[in-house]
């Protein structure tokens, strides 16, 4: 699970030479919301993304309706741009965790992926939803149960032979600390080829662990 | 590699071979035409067949082969029982050959009459003349023989007794002599070409080697001139052309240089004689060699000669790079450079100029011969002194020796040129090279 | 802890922008005679990690429009119209030095023949350093540990010894591997691969596709891919377009376009190629009539009208549009919809006659051909001084060493190997232009162990042959008419007046009017030429005919036609052939014997049908294995040769293919030459590995 | 291709002579530089056609009051040193050189045609022998081996010849040995040797003709190193004897007047520069169209 493999390879990119009006349109048409800016070889010189292009009207004040006009056709990319020194970016063998916790403590929706400063690949936020989708079999069928389990090692591995003991096949299988108990875990696990009467009937019978949630997606 | 160039060396030298028995046949196939031409058309037969004699000519081909390319002086030594040494001459640029006696002492001899003098070489330089009659070995007939150096560089039997009268030319006085006694057989000494001693002048009687060597440096002046000139131009312009394939630049250059290298060399030499020399008067129309020095001392009689080879030159190297460079431009490994986004000029350097003139250095050293007829013609229009000049008044002069060395010669720069373009291609072509 | 995520479908989340969109796209080249326009209305896209094909016969404007996307159209070439756009902007009218930066950096190219795409004196590093060079800045020595790495990934062996060799040190399948590293060294995003293994052999072309796959899913790269080789395009592409004469005339995906093609052309197409698993009695290739329009003068309707069975007055004047005719499935054809709901119909003229095909299988003759331990050995030219003088040992290039067979009378035997294996020298040898080292010939009975020039006029004539390359099998200085009376007059001593209407008859039986008989070979095409050598070698009614590679410069819709042609003309006066290809499909569709060469032995000689099914040789498996078969449903077996084919000068010890073979049983192979194992009476296989064993090994090709 | 096509099924028999010669001229009218060649050489050969017409004085007539004059109403083009209308020299030297140049390349095509074909289909020894000898003489500069040949048999109109074939012949030999090496490994000449066809029948009929083409323009080339030899050696005092009008041999009489009457070197220099540039832009014009059309 690192960067490199979940990253968009190939995003599309922009020059620092292109008017504002210009990526704005860019970015619309091609429906992205970050666009890397590159010179010469792919090296990344900076990041524009549509908050950036909205110009900060503290800029404006000063001026009237037609100088605005020259003011904006005028502006370039290069302008506006976060310059590469101050755009957060991950290593390509980063674990995507690693890319999510930069994004979380940064409060960034994209990290540009690079290798000896060359873009090589971006990595979204929606990258990481989806990943957190396929990570728990979204898009399969099966039986999806939250169980919470004492935060004590061993526990996991209980509920995962009970499950094997039935002959089961685990699609996903994740957990998190309980947001209602510190001391607990919420596990989820999503089991396939099971009827649901019988999933629920095979875990309560593992001590010290109770389900939470059953649904069948 | 090595082996490649050992091979190419092997060729050369089988070449020469050829060449030098091409060179010798058709100079000497017909020994009566040397004669009459240098005797003219009244000779006598008798007179001719001495003369024939004289010069060794009346041989059979082969010896003469023989002794044109490796001397006739151990053939000599054999008959004479006697080492012989070639000395030159003090102040004159004349050899001498002498036998070598047991004591050291240099001796040849001369016929006066029926009487052999010898003349022994004393070590201030005088000659002392004394008879020598004991030497004369006579047979049951009452022939007398003897087989010694006569003072014309030559191995002669001498013969008295016989009851014939011989006939005698004396080189100086043109003059023809009856004697009682006199030479039956002649062997003209010399070392041969291999080993630096082509014979001397039919017309002059000096040796050959000489002259060739002076007249050489001076052609080497000339054609390196003209070298350093006309390479950077050509190649610089070719590959202009080259690289502007179609336009006017390169349409210029192409008939321009077309039109040059077709026009005669003569005729190049004569508009620019007459542009520069008879119009405007700016440069000499002929080259004077008043000292050996002449070419330093007044270089500007050099200009013309000079332009004139540069021109003879300058198109053909021009067209030759310019089609290599088309050539290259157009190959598959530039479009890759091309789409490999490099930048036009370090295509041009790096990927095309240097396959671009690996071509063009064989050929253009191939075309050697080519400027090789230049510097005849250009030495002739100009009166300079040089081998082509020398090989012309040799030929017109009907010059056997003169003409063989001179042909020998240029063959063996011509040869070696193009093994040196050879060896400079595999250094260039990592495929031979690393074959 | 047990986790089973098995069976996860690949179900990509991502937005896919095309990395290159091109719309209308339309060229012209400038000539003479005015504009010529060589690609029209083309519009594709290609995906990130997708790779669109590009197929079609020569000259239908597929290298065209790859040159045009990087913008190398040549002096005379020039984009009239469309867009071309690429991750989003348009590339047309872009300054030069813009375009320069992309190209090698975000836009890669390999094309055909990697010995012309590289320097020739300049070192493989240094021509693969500069890409990083240039756009990247970076340092030599940074920039040459990053191609080492790049050689690594394309498995070349030894890549820091390749980096200071020159490109004539290589191989083909290794200088192509060089040209895709240099191509892949900027990670570009889109790369255009023109006819990249069209030089290369059957088992080395097979390892590069995996190559270029395997790359494609590791780099995201969008791959258009364009080749003539139906099967090479089914195996690679993802989506297909289909063009023909400059325009595009189906695309879809992969298995659409092959399984149910809309287009006529393509339909066309897919019934010219011979599919491996099919003989020639289940199977008839239906050429298609006509040939491809000059560009310069082009029907005014459908361009495809005067060659389609479906034509109608309407085809003649409308010009289709590319239009979708199924979901994800475009065609220009104004009657798709109505041509896929019917059944074909072979058309009155092409009905073969099946019956007599099928009646045809012979009953096993006397062998009319018998060759004894043939051996043809050249000697090499020798360049040390020391040879020159005569010293030195000669060595000798073994192009067909100890080569034993028969051909039954009116059988047709297939010989099949990769380039160099001595299949076209075994025909020169046989027919006398090439002088025998040793064995024996035998043909009906006498001995023409001789060359050519030593045999009777009568045995002469019962020997001749149709070559491979159109362009060099006729005199361009003759008439057809003369060229195909000369035999008549030489072998069989035709009247000079009676030759005209002899050669027209012959003309006629090889499909070509009377009116060739005056023409030129410059005014005949490629197919029309290998006709008039058919038509040549026929005149003299010989009894054996070796075909060396009669279609293989042929495109595949006159291939087809040629093929049928032969097939007849044998029937008709029952000729024995020889038949020499190094395409098994149709090798396979063509003869009823069949040879496998290795490097001047054989490996394997049998019935056709037995060659395709086990018990294979290890060599004949690995070649079934690698050919591109031109069905994306086919299974087929992925086994590849490591190395290159030996050189014959110094071939290896025992078993010649042990060096290669995947599966050698131990020494025994390098040290004792394989013994023939007889399957059959007429199946042989020269091999070490038990027979029981070679029967265990499953088909290679199974076709659904 | 195409238009082939459309036009040949009409025509039944064998493409005419007129069609054939259309098609051969074709390129030739497409290049501007190969029809400037192309003038001047016509302009020479109807001079030299037509010469008793150009020409109010015999080439030999001498005219002891009129020595040295420059270009006047009488003389157009001046007299030379023995008082000869330059003019009618010239003239009459056009018909000289226009017969010996090309037919000194035909003595040459001859016999180069036959070594190139013999060493280049059969190889092997024959090949080598003639190679090392051809390359031998191909060591020679040219007008070396012109000096050599005349030294020794004089000069003369026949000489002359012979000397230029001699030198001319390897290199012709050496172009059709590639050529016919090229040639004889095409399938057609397998079919021919198929067919029990002598290796003469192969060489002659089915080889040569392929050859034609670079044979063609070669020989052209050919003809303009033919008249620049002649006059070369006529200039080197080595061409024919004095009172033919040799126009290398009045640049050579000429040369010892020049700073008294320019006119008589300057006159014989142009008209064979311009017949030799002629030749030259003439054949390399057909070559590049020919090369073009391939």
């Amino acid at each position: 699970m690192l960067v490199k493999d979940y990253m968009t390879k190939h995003p599309l990119m922009g020059q620092p030479t292109m008017s504002v009006v210009e990526a704005q349109r860019f970015m619309g048409e091609n429906k992205i919301r970050h666009l890397p800016i590159v010179g010469k070889g792919k090296r990344l010189l900076g990041l524009v993304t549509r908050q950036t292009l909205l110009v900060h009207p503290a800029k404006l004040g000063s001026l009237n309706v037609w100088e605005i006009t020259r003011f904006l056709s005028n502006l370039t990319v290069g302008d506006v741009m976060v310059k590469a020194k101050d755009v957060i970016s991950v290593d390509k063998n980063a674990t995507i965790e690693e890319a999510a916790r930069i994004m979380v403590e940064n409060k960034i929706g994209c990290l540009p992926v690079l290798e000896d400063g060359i873009v090589i690949g971006i990595i979204t936020e929606i990258d990481l939803l989806a990943q957190l989708m396929e990570m728990m079999a979204t898009r399969l069928p099966g039986v999806r149960v939250t169980v919470r389990m004492p935060n004590v090692s061993g526990e996991l591995a209980k509920l995962v032979s009970a499950i094997s003991a039935q002959g089961w096949g685990i699609l996903a299988c994740g957990g998190v600390p309980s947001p209602h108990d510190p001391a607990k875990w919420d596990a989820v696990v999503k089991i396939r080829d099971a009827p649901r009467e019988a999933v629920v009937a095979a875990l309560e019978k593992v001590e010290g662990q109770q389900i939470v949630d059953v649904r069948e997606v | 590699m090595v082996k490649f160039i050992i091979r190419r060396l092997g060729f050369m030298l089988l070449t020469m071979f050829i060449v030098s028995i091409a060179i010798f046949a058709i100079s000497e196939i017909a020994p009566g035409n040397i004669a009459r031409n240098i005797l003219g058309p009244f000779a006598t037969p008798e007179q001719e067949a001495s003369f024939l004699a004289q010069l060794g000519l009346d041989q059979p081909l082969h010896i003469r082969y023989i002794t044109w390319l490796v001397g006739s002086d151990w053939r000599a030594e054999r008959l004479i029982g006697m080492p012989l040494r070639r000395i030159k001459k003090p102040d004159t640029e004349f050899y001498e050959w002498w036998a070598v006696e047991p004591d050291g002492t240099l001796v040849r001899w001369k016929l006066d009459g029926e009487d052999l003098i010898a003349l022994r070489l004393q070590p201030d330089g005088t000659v002392q003349e004394s008879l020598d009659n004991e030497r004369w070995q006579t047979d049951e007939a009452g022939i007398s023989t003897f087989w010694g150096v006569d003072t014309h560089n030559r191995a002669v039997m001498w013969e008295k007794g016989g009851g014939q009268t011989y006939w005698m030319r004396a080189k100086a006085a043109g003059w023809w002599v009856e004697q009682p006694g006199g030479a039956r057989e002649y062997i003209p000494l010399q070392k041969g070409l291999l080993r630096g001693d082509p014979g001397e002048s039919v017309k002059t009687g000096r040796p050959v080697g000489d002259a060739l060597l002076r007249r050489l440096q001076n052609s080497i002046l000339l054609a390196a001139i003209a070298f350093v000139i006309v390479m950077p131009l050509a190649l610089v312009l070719g590959l202009l052309a080259g690289l502007n394939e179609g336009k006017a630049l390169d349409r210029i250059l192409s008939v321009g240089g077309l039109a040059t290298t077709a026009t005669p060399n003569f005729a190049t030499g004569i508009f620019l004689i007459l542009i520069f020399a008879v119009w405007l008067k700016w440069l000499p129309g002929a080259t004077v060699f008043a000292s050996e020095r002449a070419a330093f001392e007044n270089p500007k009689m050099l200009i013309l000669p000079v332009m004139t080879l540069t021109l003879i030159e300058l198109g053909y190297v021009l067209r030759i790079t310019r089609a290599s460079m088309v050539e290259v431009m157009n190959a598959s490994y530039i479009r890759t450079a091309f789409l490999k986004g490099l930048p036009y000029w370090r295509i041009v350097f790096k990927h095309a100029i240097r396959n671009a003139l690996m071509a063009p250095i064989t050929v253009i050293m191939l075309h050697v011969n080519w400027l090789m007829g230049g510097i005849v013609v250009v030495e002739a229009i100009f009166g300079f002194p040089g081998l082509g000049r020398y090989l012309l008044d040799a030929a017109l002069y009907k010059d056997v020796f003169a003409i063989e060395a001179g042909a020998m010669v240029m063959v063996m720069l011509a040869v070696g040129t193009q093994l040196v373009a050879d060896i400079i291609y595999t250094f260039l072509n990592p495929r031979i090279r690393y074959a | 802890m047990r986790v089973d995520f098995e069976q996860i479908t690949d179900m990509d989340y991502r937005i896919k922008t095309p990395i290159l969109k091109v719309e209308n796209l339309a060229i012209s080249y400038e000539t003479r005679k005015g504009d010529v326009p060589a690609v029209r209305d083309v519009s594709f896209e290609i995906r990130r990690g997708e790779t669109h094909g590009i197929v079609g016969e020569s000259g239908c404007g597929k290298s065209t429009v790859a040159f045009s996307i990087v913008n190398f159209l040549g002096r005379n070439g020039r984009i009239v119209g469309g867009s071309i756009l690429f991750q989003g902007q348009e590339l047309r009218g872009r300054g030069e030095e813009e375009l320069r930066r992309l190209r090698g950096d975000q836009i890669a190219m390999v094309y055909q023949d990697p010995m012309s795409a590289l320097n020739p004196s300049l070192r493989i590093g240094d021509q693969l350093s500069e890409v990083l060079i240039v756009h990247r800045n970076l340092s030599k020595k940074a920039a040459y540990e990053k191609c080492i790495d790049m050689l690594k990934r394309v498995y070349m062996p030894d890549p820091e010894a390749v980096m200071l060799r020159y490109p004539h040190q290589l191989s083909g399948g290794q200088q192509q591997r060089v040209v895709i590293a240099m191509a892949l060294l900027n990670n570009p995003a889109l790369l255009i691969m023109d006819e990249p293994t069209t030089a290369l052999d059957v088992t080395v072309e097979a390892a590069v596709l995996d190559l270029i796959d395997e790359l494609r899913r590791e780099f995201d790269t969008a791959i258009m891919y364009i080749s003539h080789n139906l099967g090479v395009i089914a195996r690679v592409s993802d989506l297909v377009g289909v063009m023909y004469a400059g325009e595009m005339v189906e695309r879809a995906a992969v298995e659409e376009v092959f399984l149910n093609p809309l287009h006529p052309y393509t339909q066309g197409l897919m019934r010219c190629v011979p599919k491996l698993g099919l003989s020639k009695e289940s199977s008839y290739l239906y050429p298609i009539r006509g040939r491809v329009p000059s560009p310069a003068e082009l029907p005014p309707g459908c361009i495809f009208e005067p060659r389609c069975d479906y034509a109608r007055p309407q085809c003649q004047q409308a010009h289709p549009e590319l239009r979708e005719v199924a979901p994800g499935h475009f065609a220009r054809c104004h009657f798709a919809e109505e041509i896929a709901a019917q059944k074909w119909q072979p058309p009155q003229d092409l009905i073969p006659d099946l019956a007599a095909l099928a009646a045809r299988k012979p009953e096993v003759a006397e062998p009319i051909l018998r060759l004894q331990q043939v051996k043809t050995y050249y000697e090499q030219e020798r360049k040390s001084l020391a040879s020159l003088l005569g010293l030195g040992q000669a060595r000798y290039v073994k192009a067909v060493d100890d080569v034993s067979l028969e051909v039954p009378r009116g059988c047709t035997l297939g010989v099949v190997g990769e380039s160099g294996c001595g299949k076209s020298t075994l025909a020169k040898t046989i027919v006398g232009l090439e002088p025998l080292t040793d064995g024996r010939v035998e043909f009906m009975g006498f001995d023409i162990s001789v060359p050519v020039s030593k045999r009777d006029l009568s045995l002469i004539k019962e020997l001749q042959m149709v070559f491979q390359n159109p362009d060099s099998t006729m005199n361009p200085s003759f008439s057809v008419g003369y060229q195909i009376g000369r035999p008549l007059r030489r072998f069989r001593g035709v009247p000079r007046h009676q030759v005209r209407d002899e050669v027209i008859r012959l003309l006629e039986a090889v499909k070509l009017d009377a009116s060739y008989y005056d023409r030129l070979p410059r005014q005949l095409s490629g197919g029309e030429k290998q006709r008039v050598g058919i038509a040549r070698a026929f005149a003299a009614r010989p009894n054996l005919v070796l075909c060396d590679e009669p279609v293989s410069s042929l495109d595949v819709s006159v291939q087809a036609a040629v093929l049928n042609l032969l097939l007849e003309i044998q029937q008709k006066y029952g000729t024995t052939m020889l038949f020499i290809a190094h395409d098994l499909s149709v090798v396979r569709f063509f003869s009823d014997f069949v040879a496998v060469m290795y490097l001047g032995k054989i490996c394997e000689i049998g019935p056709a049908e037995a060659i395709y099914a086990p018990p294979y040789h290890p060599y004949t498996e690995a070649l079934l294995s690698a050919v591109p078969i031109p069905d994306p449903s086919a299974d087929q077996k992925r086994i590849r040769l490591s190395g290159t084919v030996p050189s014959a000068l110094h071939p290896p010890s025992g078993c010649r293919f042990h060096t290669r073979c995947p599966r050698k049983i131990g020494e025994i192979c390098e040290r004792e030459i394989p013994p023939c194992q007889h399957v059959t009476a007429e199946h042989r296989i020269y091999c070490h590995i038990p027979l029981e064993e070679l029967r265990r090994i499953e088909p290679v090709v199974t076709v659904k | 291709m195409a238009v082939s096509e459309k036009v040949m099924p009409s025509i039944s028999a064998r493409p005419s002579f007129w069609l054939r010669l259309r098609d051969a001229l074709a390129p030739l009218l497409a290049s501007k530089v190969a029809l400037v060649g192309l003038a001047l050489v016509l302009f020479w050969v109807l001079v030299a056609i037509f010469a008793p017409f150009l020409t109010p004085y015999s080439p030999r007539e001498q005219d002891a009051d009129a020595m040295n004059l420059g270009p006047s109403a009488g003389h157009p083009l001046g007299t030379d040193h023995l008082g000869r209308d330059l003019w009618s020299r010239l003239v009459y030297g056009s018909r000289l050189i226009l017969v010996l140049a090309p037919l000194s390349v035909l003595c040459s095509l001859a016999v180069g045609t036959t070594l190139g074909l013999l060493a280049g289909y059969f190889g092997g020894l024959i090949d080598e022998v003639v190679m090392r000898l051809l390359d031998a003489m191909m060591a020679f500069p040219a007008v070396l081996l012109y000096l050599i040949i005349i030294a020794a048999v004089g000069a003369s109109a026949t000489n002359v010849v012979i000397a230029i074939t001699i030198a001319g012949a390897p290199g012709i030999a050496r172009l059709v040995r590639s050529l016919t090496m090229d040639i004889r490994t095409r399938d057609y000449i397998a079919a021919a040797q198929l067919r029990g066809e002598s290796p003469f029948y192969i060489m002659w009929v089915e080889i040569l003709p392929n050859a034609r083409g670079p044979i063609i323009v070669d020989a052209m080339l050919r003809v303009g190193y033919a008249v620049f030899a002649i006059g070369t050696l006529g200039f080197l005092g080595l061409g024919l004897p004095p009172p033919a009008p040799d126009w290398g041999s009045m640049v050579c009489a000429g040369r010892r007047y020049i700073w008294s009457n320019p006119w008589a070197v300057l006159w014989p220099s142009l008209a064979i520069s311009s017949l030799v540039v002629g030749l030259n832009l003439f054949a390399d014009g057909l070559r590049e169209e020919t090369m073009r059309y391939q």
